[in-house]
Formats: C-alpha cells, structure tokens, sequence
C-alpha cells in the first residue's frame, strides 16, 4: 500500500475560501478526500491543477446526482482506511 | 473509556486506529453529524476504536434532549446516543460551547439557577482538557464541520 | 407585492435552502406571487437525479431535495429561475430539473419583484 | 399587536414605519441577534415602530431560556426577552425551526413527549403564516442573517 | 432627501459569494451598508467598480479598527432612517 | 506533537475564532507546543486597535478580541502567524498587532506541525 502522509477532507463548496485554502495545502504524497457538499468540485472546473489522488464519498456524490470517476468513489469505510492509514489528517 | 469491539468486526488491514471525532456543526444546519455518525460506525466495523466524541461549538446542539424533528427526518441526536450506548463510548460536550448555546445539565441548571436542563444521556458537559486528552494520545483526531 | 426567494447554498450539506422553500410554500399557501431564483452553489439543486423519487439521498438519511422542488409548482411557486452563470460554473448548465429557467441574474431582474429574501 | 411607543420617542422626519425583523443568525455563532437589538432600539427611540420579531432557522436559539453566557458577556436572549417586554413586541419563533433545533414551550413538550421545555417568555412559537402576515402588511420586512 | 431605490445590507466578508452577488444588484439610485464583518471591505480592494452611496455602520467599523469616510459612517438610528425612505430593502 | 490552529474568519460577526483561540490556549495550559495562523479573513485579527484595552468592541457589547489575543504570548501560545497574501488582500499589510509575523502559506509551512486544525 503506497504511503499517504496527509489525508486532507474538505466537506465545502469549492466557491468558499476555505476549499481554496485546502487546495493551497496538497503536496505530494497527500490525498484529497472531498465529502458532503465539496463533492460539487466534480463538475465543473473546481480541481485544475490538482495532482494528488482525488476521492469522494459515493453517498454524497450520489445524493447529489454527481458520479466519481472508477478510482475515485468510496465508502465511510475506505473514508475510514484512509484515516487509519494516513500520517496526518487534516479537516478543513 | 474504552469502547467494546463487536464480535463480528473485521480486524483491520493496519493496525488499529483510536478516533476521537469532534463534531462542530449543528444538526438540522449542518451535515456534520450524519457524516460522523456515518464514520463512526464504519469505524467500529472496520475493528478500529472510537476514542471520544466531543461536541464543540455549534455541535453541541447534537447533545440536547428536545430536539424534535418531523417523524420523516432522523432524529440525530438519538441516532447518537443510542451508537453512544451501544458501544460504550464517551460522549462529551464542550461546557464553555454548551452553556452560551443553552445546553445544560442539572449541575449547571442549579448553578446559574435556571428553569430547567436539556442535556440527552449519554453525553456529559466537560472542559477543552478532554480534547487535549484526545490530541496527546495515540489516536488520530478528526473534526466534522459544518458546511460554511 | 411579488416576491423572490433566493437559494444560494447547495443542498444536504446546508438546510437553509430547505427553509428558504418552506417560506416559498408559506407564501404559495397565502396565495400570494412568489418566484424562487437558484443562485452561486444553489444551482446544485437542480441538477436531475437519475434514481426513484427516494433517491440516493436516501443514503445520507435526508428526503430527496427533488420532491420538495417538483412540489413547487403544484404549491403555486410562479416561477422557477436558475442564474446561467452560476449553472454554467457549477456543471449544471442545459441539464436542469423541470420547470427551471435559466436567467441573466442582473439589477432588471431584482427589479421585478417587490421583496427579495433568504433564509439564512 | 401594537408596540406602545415610548412618549419621549421622536417624531421621525418621515412617515412612521412599522418594521418586522426576521433573525436567522444564532447568539454566541453570529452578530445577528446583537445588530438586530441595536437596529430595534434606534427605531423605538425614532419614533418608528417594530410591529413583530420573527426567529427562523438558526435564529430560534436566541428563544432559548436554558443560555448561560460567562458573565461577562452579553445575556442576548435576556437582553431581547427584556426588549420585547418593555416594548410590548411580539416575539414569535418558527415551530418547525425551533422542533428540529431542540427549542420548545410545554405544549409541544406534551405533544411529544419530551423531558422538558426551554422557550423564554415573551417569545411564543408559531408557523410562517406570521411572517407571511408581516410581508402583507404595510411595513418592511428585514432581515438579520449569520456571518456565513 | 433624494430618491432611495433600494437599500442593500450586507453582512458578510467579503470574500464569500453573497457579498459578490449583493454587489453584482446594485442599480442606480441604490445605497450599500455594511454592516458586521462586511465593513472589512474598507480596507483593500473589495469595492471595485461601486458607484452607488457606500455606508457603514460606525459601531462595526471601530470595533474592527476601520474608519469610514466623513460621509460614510452612520449609527444605528442611520441605518434605521435609511430603510424607513428605501423603496426596497435588501438584506443579503 | 505541535498543534497548528487555524483561525480564518473575521471577529465580532463569528464567534469561531474566539473557539478556536480557546483551544489554543487549552494546549498551552497543558505546556503542549502550539502555533496559531491567522488566514484568509481570519487576519482581521491582527488590525491593531487605537483604542484602550477594552476597546471600541465596546459599542458591539463584546469583549475586544485584542485582549484575547495578547494574552497569547503569556499563555504560552508559541507563535502567531499570519498569512502574507490574506494581509495584503485584507488591507492588512505591515501594520499588524505584536507580535504578528507574516508568513507565506505554502505545504512546507503546513508539514511543520503534527496537527492541523480549525474550531468550526
């Protein structure tokens, strides 16, 4: 399992200055996990220039009428992986 | 306080992991709570621990015993309670958040001599101290936020 | 005495739209003119869903945002607006839940109505 | 209901408008209550009259009779529960915000069955056929919303 | 007294979007009050392109450390007197 | 084990920074190192005041948040950081309460600190 240093969860929409301020805050190595309301980033052009893996909550997406990519889409419980596995954790 | 690990819980793929959740959005303004709760119950499944639930700031509406929403909507701060129970875990809501927001115990009722007291079981009012408690162990500390 | 009311905030992670269409109905009820307008992260509602009138929102415990809106016109809302730019931003643009209108949000379109509110 | 205006109030320079304030912001989260009693207080003393204050959303918890701010800090709820009295304002809070938001008077204490009730008189709770009557009226309807 | 369209109130930073939609209304014949955190838009560059009367509230700008212009600052009972003559109060 | 906390929203109309300042000085109460930023409109902190230490927030019937804040040196609150870009955004720049320092927020910033976080 590759090493993922810090998991960085955002639950905004991407128009408030605080999704900014996280967007701001990847580096490599980390992950960005975006839950509730952040998950309006996959339409749109919210993400340009991210490089890290992207995931969302399927629930959230869904109830949203929003589709993750193949790669993209999790569940509480690979929400929860990713916390266990990551160094740091950051909610934004 | 510990938290009982159901029987049938998958261990999981790392090592486990100790979570406190601070959960700082309010329900029914916020969806904070049900990804919590959400989480928190993955949590459990996956063989890992629930530490602490510490309600702080707006969160601490989580914590009262009035709440009434429509018999078509989820009563969240039963839904918490009774995971609360269930698994044996610490519910905490911040003293300082809770009593500006009106949330009190019989204790903090007979102290500021008002009409009456709203805090659900199990939850009890303590200090930032447990947080730090939470911040200065092993476990990780993840935050639920409301949405703006 | 026409009144618009504003949705700006995306729905599930945030209430305030609900509340914003219950003052809709309220005024719908009353038989008074009220149109809702979908502004910034609001246009998020009206994105379709492609699942039962439930939905997927079900997942999260919450009732489908869908229904309320599809309501809104047997209630008696007058008007269902939706601002391009903001659709067009949030990915939501020429696909949008029936009856909405995309509109220029612009000072001549506040100026038709008497009252323009939020819920929060 | 009719606020009695105060006999040392002054005549405004223009015709006397009766104002509803609808708050939506939170005491101890956002200014809203505190503006908003600022805003009420200037126009009683300008001869102008509030002729309801309508609590929605969020804003149902300045209704809250259980609020224990430190003490040096501003008691908002007591502070408009004051206002209202003295002016003899009518204070609604919206049922539905304030069922979901844990804030309730003994009636819907009794309807559903909960341990308790904290709604501070003078405010009652009613639907959003008031505020529906405020928009009708002659007067203005404003608005004081949270930060957020 | 001149003629007052529309009073607009805004109460937010102004970094959030409903600052930003509140400006993108203002017609001629309107006014602009800041109120609570938007007075934050004295300092910088946040006003932009406004051509209509901007007003705050003194009491918001002092605790803040801003100073409005001479003709800018108002009290409370200001705020009062301008939405009793405003055709049309706007509260974003 | 060093703590960074966040605050990114303006005084007075949000009571979340004075929180997250509580938690800071939680940490410092129990000698645990931590750092506070002050971010986005969170620099609206670091205006300084001409007022005496009760402050013109006097008018707003709440305590002036530059005592809070001064008291933080004393409590043993380690650093105060404030993003430059915000600064300059805000109207900020070069005229921030002691003992204020800008700094550019970058992930090496971030990467300095075992926990990152915000009070809402």
């Amino acid at each position: 399992m590759a090493t993922l240093n810090t998991l960085h969860i955002v639950n905004r929409t991407p128009d408030q200055a605080r999704f900014q301020h996280c967007l701001a805050a990847l580096a490599d190595g980390d992950a960005l996990l975006l839950t509730e309301n952040a998950v309006l980033a996959l339409a749109g052009n919210h993400l340009a220039g991210v490089t890290v893996p992207v995931y969302a909550l399927v629930a959230d997406a869904a109830a949203r009428s929003l589709e993750p990519g193949a790669e993209q889409g999790i569940d509480y419980a690979g929400m929860v992986s990713l916390s266990a596995r990551a160094k740091r954790v950051i909610s934004w | 306080m510990t938290s009982s690990i159901p029987p049938q819980a998958e261990t999981p793929a790392i090592a486990p992991t100790a979570f406190t959740l601070v959960i700082t959005g309010a329900p029914y303004s916020s969806q904070a709570p049900q990804t919590a709760l959400s989480f928190a119950r993955a949590t459990v499944a996956a063989g890992h621990r629930i530490h602490r639930v510490f309600l702080y700031g707006d969160g601490v509406h989580l914590a009262s015993a009035l709440a009434a929403p429509p018999s078509d909507e989820p009563d969240w701060p039963a839904e918490w309670a009774d995971f609360l129970k269930a698994n044996g875990i610490q519910g905490i809501a911040c003293i300082a958040s809770a009593l500006r927001r009106g949330v009190v115990d019989s204790a903090e009722q007979a102290r500021y001599a008002l009409p009456g007291h709203n805090l659900r079981a199990p939850f009890e009012l303590a200090g930032l101290g447990e947080w730090v408690d939470s911040r200065l162990g092993d476990g990780k500390v993840l935050y639920f936020h409301g949405g703006r | 005495m026409t009144t618009l009311v504003v949705i700006d905030r995306a729905p599930y992670g945030d209430w305030s739209g609900r509340e914003a269409l219950d003052m809709a109905f309220a005024l719908a009820a009353f038989d008074q003119p009220v149109s809702l307008l979908f502004l910034g992260a609001g246009v998020a509602w009206l994105r379709p869903s492609e699942a039962g009138s439930d939905g997927p929102a079900g997942a999260l415990g919450q009732k489908a945002v869908h229904r309320n809106l599809s309501a809104a016109p047997v209630f008696g809302v007058d008007e269902i607006l939706a601002c391009r730019a903001s659709c067009e931003r949030f990915g939501v643009a020429g696909n949008l839940v029936m009856p909405a209108r995309p509109v220029d949000v612009t000072p001549e379109l506040y100026a038709g109505y008497d009252h323009i509110t939020f819920a929060g």
